[in-house]
């Protein structure tokens, strides 16, 4: 029987190991798996990489895991946002590499990473200092940047709903990065609020289907 | 002559927009856009989280920490509305479905291009968030923006100073003083506050503005 | 008031001309916007590129649009299906253009028109017959092929219910190219079976906001 | 010799699914395969017109013209399935999400290649369908097919002779002779029918093949 629950956070996160890349999600405290990056941060790891919206608020979730000195390198849109408390001193302290992207093609780098495209271009960018050292084109008369596929070793995301196949509903904007990051996880951990009965899940509805789906661990 | 307010260019620019159309409002002063909307003017708004139909702020009570905006403040649903994910939400921004994006500005260029995401004034990280994908992306582009720096130097400038957000994609500019059309003939003045001539108007801009042909005075109700 | 409904087939197809590209959705006659498409092959247009799954079957659909003449090339994953009488007699007489494209990055191609994508690179089709005269590129190594956006002017499309602003839900695997054709369109009519109040659908499960959809025409 | 049946090699093949896996059958034989899932193995099926979770044929009364599988053919779905777009389908084909595919084919060259898309044979148009987004994405490509074409020549070749679908994808072949694997080291027998022998098998197929150490006798039920 396919079951894709696990008793522990440490069990959601076994093989994490240094130099990973994490997906984070989460569009503030929406949609975040707060639980899995806190059990994260207790882990003896180094060196990770977090992809992550923003670089955390107040000293929990991806601020708790950047303050845990387990982070090399913070990919992100938008890294002060609410309280940044713990980003902003490691960035002044230099402890912490910072890379840009803007939001629409971090999140397209992840999409090409779940679907097997080995790069693509975009206008997002063109002619901007984040475009330094990028391959350009000029396609239809509009000047393009070359994108490459942003995927993770782990996918940390959160839903409302899941059954044991991993089939995923979420909650209003709460289901911002985290269907994405579904994809381009190598390992996809989801902590989940619910586990209802295989077959209840509107098969309309399921906005992450099962196959992207690793692990699943219950913090309600 | 007498500047407008925030609220003021905020009305000014709701005022112009068209019914039907697919809005993304930026953080700050182009939020409030959405409270002038003309009455009965049906017109949706996009947030990049993954909302279309975004409301108003909840009643007390209502709020639901699940329902936010791209700012991360409260948000609600319209009849009509809908989720979907981010990348969804970036298809609409990316792909030209998303009708206008308003945004703030440090400054805009004679040709439209964009400066709004850094200043290189501190020793803060920057933050791009969606901003270059909206530039790059969205079928029209306004910036709200006051005319003029805090040292009075103009935000509307012959090239931009500040490291680029995307070129040529400003079409129209709402300042405090004036609302702007980016053409192919240069710098269009389109309204003007009152008390405010083209030559005074000029005098705070870099490039060589030119009048409408029915260029009218701006008139706002007082906010 | 936002209303995109129209009440005829022809106003639902106004403005297609000579030369456009019409894409033309559905997996067999599972969301197939069949009388839309039997309506675009009574109008006087010619030289038409219709992207389809399939090259129709038997004399209706695909198959009629084929049959009257106005289509010069048909982009397809798998030309006969069903009943391909038509198909298969005019490109036994040339009087068809051909383009076979594998029917993932035939997706991918209205994806990435829908997504203002300039081009990706995929690993299908590459070192085959049908990557001839593409771009090659080596990533990670493996071989990659140059694919572009196939956007359409017209995308015919099927949905099981609507609203006014064009908020689509489809049925079970009616669902099939709809939503990424709807994204791809410059103008995209949905041919629907009902027209339901707006607020009335899920906000979780609608499957095309309306974004994407300029007309609506109910076809019950 | 007794080759095996059309019914016996998909038998084998279900027999070698892992449970768990998310599985997609090609129209044809393949297809056969899923009558042979064991008791109790829980698999997933994919088909890329936008199902997770495909059943078998509908009961009498209970078809759905829109619940139908890759071949046109009417289908069911089970408790925990899904629909989803076409894209999706292929993202998750190409993604390298589906664990396996389980194809037919004219030829496997010896080092996996697969050529099962068009055998140029006949003035009719090819089409090649989702199986060169199968064969370059799935993780892993099972080839199903008759050992030898009707002719009698082999179908395992040094190199494919017809044009490929993808290069080096096919892991594993089942044929009615054998069960073989593509390896670095050669074409592995993991499995042969009673009555044959390897050097019975070379002759009937183009590589040299090797016998996997822990190789056995296909013992497959009547059908």
């Amino acid at each position: 029987m396919i079951d894709k629950r696990v008793e522990s956070f440490a069990a959601a996160l076994a093989g994490v190991k240094d130099g990973d890349v994490i997906l984070c999600s989460g569009f503030g405290k929406a949609g975040e798996p707060r639980a899995l990056i806190d059990a994260l941060a207790e882990i003896d790891v180094r060196d990770l990489t977090v992809v992550s919206n923003n670089g955390g608020s107040g000293v929990n979730g991806v601020a708790g895991l950047l303050k845990s000195g387990r982070v090399r390198k913070l990919i992100c849109s938008y890294p002060r946002s609410g309280d940044p408390v713990v980003f902003d001193q490691l960035y002044r302290e230099q402890k912490l590499e910072l890379e840009i992207v803007p939001q629409g093609t971090m999140s397209e780098r992840m999409r090409a990473a779940g679907a097997g495209i080995g790069g693509f271009f975009t206008r997002t960018g063109a002619g901007t200092r984040l475009a330094e050292g990028k391959e350009t084109r000029m396609i239809d008369g509009q000047l393009h940047i070359f994108e490459k596929p942003l995927p993770g070793d782990f996918a940390l995301i959160m839903a409302q709903c899941a059954d044991r196949w991993g089939n995923l509903i979420y909650r209003k904007a709460a289901r911002n990065f985290n269907p994405v990051m579904a994809t381009a996880g190598k390992v996809t951990v989801a902590q989940i609020a619910e586990l209802v009965d295989l077959g209840t899940l509107d098969p309309e509805a399921i906005a992450t289907p099962g196959i992207y789906v690793d692990r699943l661990v219950v913090s309600p | 002559m007498k500047p407008l307010t925030r609220r003021q260019m905020a009305w000014c620019a709701a005022r112009d927009i068209v019914e039907g159309w697919y809005i993304n409002l930026g953080i700050g002063m182009p939020t409030m856009v959405s409270d002038y909307i003309p009455d009965g003017r049906e017109i949706i708004f996009h947030s990049e989280n993954g909302i279309l139909g975004m409301g108003g702020a909840p009643k007390p009570g209502e709020e639901d920490p699940d329902l936010i905006n791209a700012g991360r403040g409260l948000t609600t649903l319209v009849p009509g509305g809908s989720f979907f994910h981010h990348n969804e939400a970036f298809v609409m921004i990316r792909g030209g479905h998303v009708d206008l994006s308003i945004m703030g500005a440090y400054e805009v260029s004679a040709k439209g291009d964009l400066a709004n995401w850094t200043t290189d004034s501190d020793t803060l990280a920057p933050g791009v968030g969606g901003a270059m994908d909206l530039a790059a992306g969205a079928k029209r582009v306004w910036a709200l923006m006051e005319h003029n720096a805090k040292d009075g130097s103009p935000r509307i400038r012959e090239t931009c100073s500040l490291p680029l957000t995307a070129s040529g994609c400003v079409t129209r500019i709402y300042t405090n003083m004036a609302v702007l059309d980016i053409t192919p003939d240069g710098v269009a003045v389109r309204e003007i506050v009152e008390g405010l001539d083209l030559a005074g108007l000029q005098k705070v801009t870099e490039p060589k503005l030119v009048l409408a042909s029915d260029w009218k005075m701006i008139v706002a109700p007082e906010m």
